[in-house]
């Protein structure tokens, strides 16, 4: 579904991503795992055109997105919850929402307001609310909420858990797989390696802007380099 | 526009004989930004006058550089460094007040002749101690105005109003953001108390401020005033017209030479100054066969009909050319020389000059750099100048 | 090289020095060997003047991060109060220039010091934009206010009137501020040489600012707020700290460049000439202090430069203006950039590179 | 768990947890001295959201405590109200005995109160040494005058926030990005900056708002080690919010659960993690079994 | 009498500055950048109209189509060109490009139409309003301006609160990043802002010199800091605080010259601006977002 083919990213002057691949298959849950740092965000900036490579490839859907313009890459389904929420401040909860829709049509719009409030009763309670005085977690449903609102067909989190309340935390996840039996292809970058790596098919390990190692969820989660760096144990 | 088709020959090298044998005249004045109208006015009617008298071939032959200075005092001095690196022996301009008044002292220092077509200030001549003695900067003999002075137009306004008895009730709209305005106000004040006009509205305006006049008419007309005096540019005049005009307050009008251009105006409807009077010193519509050649030469530069800043550049020239001989220097004469021959000339009592704007007659300097010159009382009729003496 | 092992700011701080007087030792030099125009040499004088005033301006605008539209309006302040202490120390019969220029120079700069703090007070209550249209509003005002002021000097000493001239009521005197005709009959005592000290010292006083306490304190509340006020940091007494000096220092750039001209009308310190001064700044880059000296000195000068092009002179200077702004930020320019810094990146790390990160908060 | 962890747990319990007014607990070590922090029927509301109410809580001079609850239960709006960010709308708060009413941030600061912020706020313009020398800004005073004419003075003092600046970054061994230019650290490096910061400030009572956020979890426990060394070296109060129930867990003594702006449970980790209001609002069942 | 006669010329006056206000307001609140070339491109749209009228001789409604036409059109060329090179540079850098982009305009102006003024002869043909048996004249002009001032002030208001284009440049004015991520088109949204703020300034400069018709090169500069100005006293990127601000700031203005002093008025408007902002910091119908800490 998505295949990214050798890919390098710079900061002015930081080389960032070193020659990255990696594909997503229709139907996975692929976890990227790795320190503050790595590359992982800047990877998902790159895939939905934020950020562009200055070489390699990248295919989604078999068609070359690596040229697209951030607008049109939403079009085609691939859907990107950045690091950090950036959710529109000063609109309200639903403001956003509708902004999340852009690219679809009206008629949708009602029955996916619907699915995400359904997921995230909290912003149904505050639709009113100005965003940007939501709490932390809040913030972090509403940015997810809005990326649902787009009919993602490959979904990218950037740390959708962080800052979230442990119940929250069990939430996402459970979000995340609903979201993957419901059809939902998930790009999925954690810092809770543990949670991340236990529901994703497979998995990629990044450190200092390289892909370093590779295997199924389980593979890496019982792998001796990864639970020392990244699992505490 | 007029601005840009004759650049070219600004830039110095004129029609004069190639010989060198050439004085080099600098010119400084505003041909871009808000007041570039005055400077491309001073720019286009002394370009005139230099190839007419380059065209006779006599034995005094000019070069014309007229530098912008954007009506900036700053630019203007810089203005006057640049023409001085080009070789400038004599200097006509600056034409507005203010960055003539910082260049005249430049020349001084410098003792370069200077004579400017509009830069009506006493400042720009120095000396002019007022009623009490006062004086706000010393003489400086140099310099020599073929203008009015701010002073003796407001004054001379006042005389003729009263003389004339054109109105009793005065009101006065003026820039009090501006130099020239303020200059003729204040000895128009003057002049109109010693002569018992009574002055029943004064109200002011800032060229920040130069759109809307509904108060100052308002005042004037609540004031009861017959006459409103203007000592003001033609364009917000062309605004108050047309506002008084909206507003059903239909005065006497009674302006400077600044009024003169009004007529001009693109687009203006010309029978809203019917009635306006102004003492000007020249216009265009004069008979005499100087006044027609140059309209029509001017008309053919710019594509527009002189006013007087125009008028009084084409006079500067001629006056230099006349002292020059009268003075009999030569081109390779040291600016400074150049300079003691020419004030002396002004200075001495034989000196006069006739020109378009000397209502005929002819004109003489004083000491002081004033110009002593007849205005002529003016009266738009039919969107044309008549004479006003009747 | 022996500059590269210093800690950037210290390099910074010695560049900037080093400009300056390498400028004024040319200038001197080639002016000796009669090689400059008068042109230019007419022109040193009002650079200086300018390069004080971008300086002081980064203070306020690149230093403590707020947008100030105003600063003309202390340039006036203090070129006028500078006139009338000078016209009266000369009529108290002070005869050295320097004496003359210093004095009139300090008493500028307080006042325009006392009037910048006054004016901060209120000011500082309000943030970013409020706070440029509060600015702009005060330098209209002064303005305003300085076409009615008469002020002259005889005998009996100082006359002040807001009505005209014939109010003051002197006789013998010398009228000093003539309303709308501002001050006239000014004599010139200011020379290149005054000149670069007061940049000299305009430059000492911001730098010394900038890398103290007190001026890491002022960078902290412009990088921001809250943190700054979570740590103990007195956010309006910061902001009001580099707004007042800075205004001091244009005072005294305004005395500086009263001094080189016979007049000065209160309509020359508007809107325009504040932004001119905002230009010299950005385009000198925020907080650079000798950015903001070079590019001061650079817009100056172009004018006159393009001279001979006439009436097209503003409309290429506008381009120019336009062109140095947009260039930088072409694809192209930034690719090259990076190649160039990629080569030279040897000695110093992260610091210089992080700008390019585009993360500029607010 | 990490073998640090297991060794913090231990120490963690054998202190005693006594008792105080306000409904709260403090360590018994704490008790003869007046408490850092003191609480009593704090509240605020934002339009018509009460999103703190009626918050007592009494932190002793020593205490580790931990505040948690769920998202947008109200805990950084604490945090905002105990450093004066947000005016109370009612109650009081005592600082090592002080009365705060009226005061502004920074004043609040300068009594002793400091903190990190839930998301980063650094200067990110300056370095990482000038970062921590703006914390110090009240440690040591010079005057602008001095500094501008570069008296001796002036030098002295630079000298005190170099040193001093230094000292500090090395309990996060930073000592090295000293010349770094802050918004240009990693993440987790900024995080660590930040509580540097709070340090410089000399508290008695420190906040951090999540301090894991966004740590893998061998970087939280490195943190958790050096929260612990910050306050026995420094012999301060720390009050944290926290997710991650591994850290709160193992190193708070008293901890303190809102939610919707109300304290439903106070007590030491073990009678947390067997509150059922607890696991029902907030804990869950999954991270139980695990803890 | 006199004082409504006073408050009515103030309100029209204010009217100009309000429609300028309102399209500054537009391209501030949402490009994020003060737009100095804004006043500039009002004697562009104006210069248009004059010409179509009495050059071409084409009916006023056609030059005044005409002169949005150009505006807006110009608002997206400079919007391209000098603009959106900068989308990720400081807004100051914007700013001075801005100002840039404002003496072009001017100085090509003055090469192009000279420097002598032209006298704009008012697109609207209509009588004057007669009240109170002839004591109280409202000119045409001043009704026309105050009306289009609120329509356009409605129309403006209902776009970006409800549209979906109104509430994608909201967004882009927050967060262009996350905007893309939604699938908005930044720069045609910010090119379409562009597009009405120039469209706006045209009416405002043909409404302007309608009512005071000199037309110079410099025609548009003070109406345009004017215009910030009561942009930034009715609160920033508020549209209706940019009308009321804008006629607030006429109305001001005109009573402090009838009644305080013609000569102190400047200084008196920009007093009054002061104290208000400082009564309301966030401007007359801003509000005050407190940030999330
Ligand atoms: N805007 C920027 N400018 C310069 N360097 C940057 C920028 N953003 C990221 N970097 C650098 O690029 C590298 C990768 O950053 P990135 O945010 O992708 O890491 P990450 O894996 O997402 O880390 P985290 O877990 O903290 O999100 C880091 O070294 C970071 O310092
Ligand atoms: N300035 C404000 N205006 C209006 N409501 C606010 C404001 N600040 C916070 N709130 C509301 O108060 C509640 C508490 O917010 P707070 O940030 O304290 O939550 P929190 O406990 O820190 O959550 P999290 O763990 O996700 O950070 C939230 O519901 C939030 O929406
Ligand atoms: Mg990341
Ligand atoms: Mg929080």
């Amino acid at each position: 579904m998505l295949s990214v083919y050798n890919i390098n990213v710079w900061y002015g002057a930081i080389h960032a991503i070193k020659n990255v691949s990696f594909e997503v298959n229709d139907g996975e849950i692929v976890a990227l795992i790795g320190a503050n740092g790595a590359g992982k965000s800047t990877t998902l900036k790159t895939l939905s055109g934020l950020l562009r490579s200055r070489s390699g490839s990248i295919k989604f859907m078999d068609e070359d997105i690596m040229h697209m313009s951030a607008e049109k890459i939403v079009e085609h389904g691939l859907v990107h919850v950045p690091e950090g929420r950036r959710i529109f401040q000063q609109m309200t909860v639903e403001e956003n929402l509708d902004m999340g829709a852009y690219t679809q049509p009206k008629e949708t719009i009602a029955d996916n307001l619907e699915r995400v409030y359904a997921h995230f009763p909290r912003l149904e309670e505050r639709r009113r609310q100005i965003a940007g005085t939501l709490s932390g977690g809040e913030q972090q449903m509403l940015a997810m909420g809005r990326a649902l609102m787009a009919n993602p067909k490959l979904l990218m989190l950037d740390e959708p858990s962080m800052g979230l309340a442990p119940i929250l935390v069990e939430q996402i996840f459970e979000i995340i797989q609903a979201l993957h039996k419901a059809g939902t292809t998930i790009l999925l970058v954690e810092q809770n390696a543990q949670a991340a790596l236990s529901i994703a098919t497979r998995g990629y390990v990044m450190e200092t802007g390289k892909v370093t190692l590779t295997g199924t969820g389980q593979e890496l989660l019982h792998n001796d380099d990864v639970r020392k760096a990244y699992l505490g144990g | 526009g007029c601005s840009n088709d004759d650049s070219s020959s600004s830039a110095g090298s004129s029609s004069g004989s190639a010989s060198g044998a050439t004085f080099k005249i600098g010119g400084i004045g505003p041909t871009t930004g808000a007041a570039a109208i005055y400077g491309n006015a001073v720019k286009n009617g002394a370009q005139i006058a230099v190839d007419e008298i380059n065209a006779e071939g006599g034995d005094i032959q000019f070069e014309l550089n007229f530098q912008d200075d954007e009506n900036d005092a700053e630019r203007s001095v810089n203005a006057y460094n640049n023409l001085k690196d080009w070789g400038m022996q004599i200097l006509m301009g600056t034409v507005t007040t203010t960055p003539c008044v910082a260049v005249s002292s430049e020349t001084n220092a410098d003792n370069m002749f200077q004579i400017t077509p509009s830069g009506s200030s006493t400042d720009v001549i120095g000396g002019q101690p007022d009623a009490d003695g006062n004086i706000s900067t010393p003489r400086k003999e140099n310099v020599f105005q073929m203008c009015f002075t701010d002073p003796n137009q407001g004054a001379a306004s006042a005389q003729y109003i009263s003389e004339q008895a054109l109105g009793t009730k005065i009101a006065i709209i003026y820039n009090n953001s501006d130099t020239y305005s303020t200059g003729i106000y204040n000895s128009f004040k003057a002049e109109a108390e010693a002569d018992g006009l009574e002055i029943v509205s004064e109200t002011t305006f800032t060229d920040d401020s130069a759109t809307d006049f509904s108060v100052q008419l308002n005042d004037a007309k609540n004031a009861g005033a017959d006459l409103v005096f203007l000592p003001i540019y033609y364009t917000p005049i062309s605004l108050i017209l047309t506002q008084a005009n909206q507003m059903g307050y239909a005065p006497k009008w009674f302006g400077v030479d600044g009024m003169d251009g009004l007529l001009t105006v693109e687009g203006f409807d010309t029978s809203l100054a019917e009635g306006c009077m102004l003492l000007t010193p020249f216009v265009a519509t004069a008979e005499d066969e100087a006044t027609q050649d140059f309209v029509a030469k001017f008309e053919e530069v710019a594509s527009e009909t002189p006013n007087q800043f125009a008028a009084d550049a084409y006079d500067c020239i001629y006056a230099l050319k006349s002292a020059l001989e009268q003075a009999g220097v030569t081109p390779d004469t040291d600016y400074s020389d150049i300079c003691d021959a020419l004030v002396e000339v002004f200075t001495s009592g034989d000196f006069s000059f006739t020109g378009l704007t000397t209502a005929g007659e002819a004109a003489t300097w004083s000491d002081t750099g004033e110009i002593s010159k007849q205005p002529m009382g003016m009266v738009i009729q039919d969107g044309v100048y008549m004479p006003l003496d009747a | 090289m022996g500059i590269k092992a210093l800690k950037p700011q210290t390099r910074s701080t010695i560049i900037t020095y080093a400009i300056v007087i390498v400028a004024f030792v040319a200038v001197t030099l080639l002016d000796g060997m009669g090689l400059i125009s008068n042109s230019l040499s007419g022109q040193l004088v009002p650079i200086c003047a300018y390069v004080s005033l971008a300086v002081s301006l980064n203070l306020v605008v690149g230093v403590s991060g707020e947008l100030s539209l105003g600063h003309a309006g202390f340039m006036s302040v203090g070129a006028f109060t500078g006139v009338v202490v000078a016209g009266c120390l000369a009529r108290m019969g002070v005869e050295s220039e320097i004496l003359l220029f210093v004095g009139s120079a300090v008493v500028g700069a307080i006042a325009a010091g006392i009037i910048g703090f006054l004016v901060g007070i209120p000011v500082m209550r309000l943030r970013g934009d409020y706070l440029a249209i509060v600015t702009l509003a005060f330098g209209e005002i002064i303005k305003n206010l300085l076409n009615n002021f008469y002020i002259g000097v005889d005998d009996a000493g100082l006359h002040f009137s807001m009505t005209d001239t014939a109010s003051l009521g002197m006789n013998q005197g010398v009228i000093l501020v003539n309303g709308p005709k501002g001050a006239v009959g000014i004599d010139k005592i200011s020379t290149f040489v005054l000149g670069i000290l007061l940049v000299l010292v305009t430059v000492a006083v911001v730098l010394n600012l900038m890398h103290s306490r007190d001026g890491r304190a002022i960078m902290a509340v412009r990088d921001n707020r809250i943190a700054a006020e979570s740590v103990g940091i007195n956010v309006t007494k910061y902001r009001l700290m580099a707004f007042t000096v800075a205004s001091a220092l244009a005072g005294a750039a305004g005395v500086l460049y009263a001094m080189n001209y016979s007049t000065i009308t209160p309509s020359q310190f508007d809107f325009n000439q504040s932004i001119l001064i905002l230009v010299y700044v950005v385009l000198g880059g925020m907080g650079n202090i000798s950015g903001s000296i070079v590019s001061a000195a650079f817009l100056t000068v172009l004018p006159e430069v393009l001279r001979p092009i006439n009436n097209y002179r503003m409309l290429i200077y506008a381009v120019v203006l336009i062109l140095v702004m947009v260039v930088p930020h072409t694809k192209i320019y930034q690719r090259l950039a990076d190649a160039v810094r990629s080569r030279l990146r040897k000695g110093p790390k992260a610091p210089a590179v992080a700008v390019e990160g585009g993360e500029a908060d607010e | 768990m990490s073998k640090f962890s297991d060794f913090a747990r231990a120490r963690r319990e054998n202190t005693k947890m006594v008792p105080v007014p306000s409904v709260s607990i403090m360590p018994e070590r704490d008790l003869g001295r007046a408490p850092a922090l003191e609480c009593l029927h704090l509240g605020i509301d934002f339009g018509g959201l009460k999103a703190v109410d009626d918050f007592n809580i009494t932190v002793g001079r020593t205490e580790i405590c931990g505040l948690i609850g769920p998202n947008g239960a109200g805990k950084t709006t604490v945090f905002n109200l105990l450093t004066k960010v947000y005016q109370p709308t009612r109650g009081t708060i005592m600082v090592d005995g002080h009365d705060t009413a009226g005061m502004n941030p920074a004043r609040v600061n300068q009594l002793g109160v400091a903190r990190t912020f839930q998301n980063i706020r650094l200067f990110n313009t300056l370095t990482v040494e000038e970062n921590v020398a703006v914390g110090l800004h009240n440690q040591h005073h010079c005057g602008m005058a001095t500094s501008i004419l570069r008296l001796p003075h002036h030098w002295k003092s630079e000298k005190f926030y170099h040193e001093r600046a230094l000292e500090l970054l090395d309990i996060f061994d930073m000592a090295g990005l000293a010349d770094h230019e802050a918004g240009s650290l990693p993440y987790g490096a900024q995080r660590r900056l930040e509580i540097v910061r709070a340090l410089a400030t000399n508290p008695k009572l420190l906040l951090l708002d999540e301090p894991a956020a966004g740590m893998n979890p061998s970087e939280t426990a490195e943190l958790m080690e050096n929260i612990v060394k910050i306050r026995d070296q420094f012999q301060i109060a720390i009050m944290l919010i926290e997710h991650d129930m591994n850290l709160v867990m193992n190193i708070c003594e008293g901890i303190c659960v809102l939610n919707f702006g109300k304290i439903i449970a106070k007590g030491t980790p073990e009678e947390i993690q067997q509150n059922d209001a607890v696991i029902e609002a907030y804990l869950g069942k999954q991270k139980e079994a695990e803890a | 009498m006199e004082v409504l006669a006073n408050i009515i010329n103030g309100a029209s006056l204010g009217s100009v500055y309000a429609i300028i206000a309102l399209g500054y307001t537009m391209v501030y609140g949402i490009a994020k950048m003060l737009n100095f070339a804004h006043g500039d491109v009002i004697m562009v749209g104006a210069y248009i109209c004059f010409c179509a009228v009495s050059y071409l001789g084409l009916p006023a409604l056609a030059g005044v189509l005409l002169s949005v036409v150009g505006c807006t059109v110009l608002g997206i060329l400079v919007e391209r060109l000098a603009y959106k090179p900068l989308r990720n540079a400081p807004s100051l850098n914007v700013l001075i490009t801005a100002i840039g982009v404002s003496y072009f305009l001017q100085n090509a102006a003055l090469i192009i139409m000279g420097s002598d003024p032209k006298s704009f002869s008012s697109i609207i043909a209509l009588p004057a309003l007669q009240l109170f048996d002839g004591r109280l004249t409202i000119s045409a002009t001043a009704v026309i301006t105050i009306l289009a001032c609120v329509v356009i002030m409605v129309a403006l208001t209902l776009f970006t609160g409800k549209t979906k284009m109104g509430k994608a440049m909201r967004a882009c004015s927050e967060d262009r990043d996350a905007a893309q991520l939604m699938g908005i088109n930044v720069n045609s949204t910010i090119s379409m802002v562009f597009a009405i703020g120039s469209g706006l300034a045209a009416i405002a400069g043909v409404l302007m010199c309608s009512a005071y018709p000199t037309l110079m090169p410099t025609t548009g500069s003070m109406p345009g800091i004017k215009a910030f100005t009561a942009a930034v006293l009715g609160g920033i990127g508020s549209i209706p605080g940019a009308a009321l601000g804008g006629i607030l700031l006429g109305i001001i203005e005109i009573l402090a010259r009838a009644y305080i002093s013609t000569q102190l008025a400047d200084a008196v408007v920009f007093a009054v601006l002061i104290v208000m902002l400082l009564i309301r910091p966030a401007g007359l119908l801003g509000k005050q977002v407190n940030e999330k800490v």
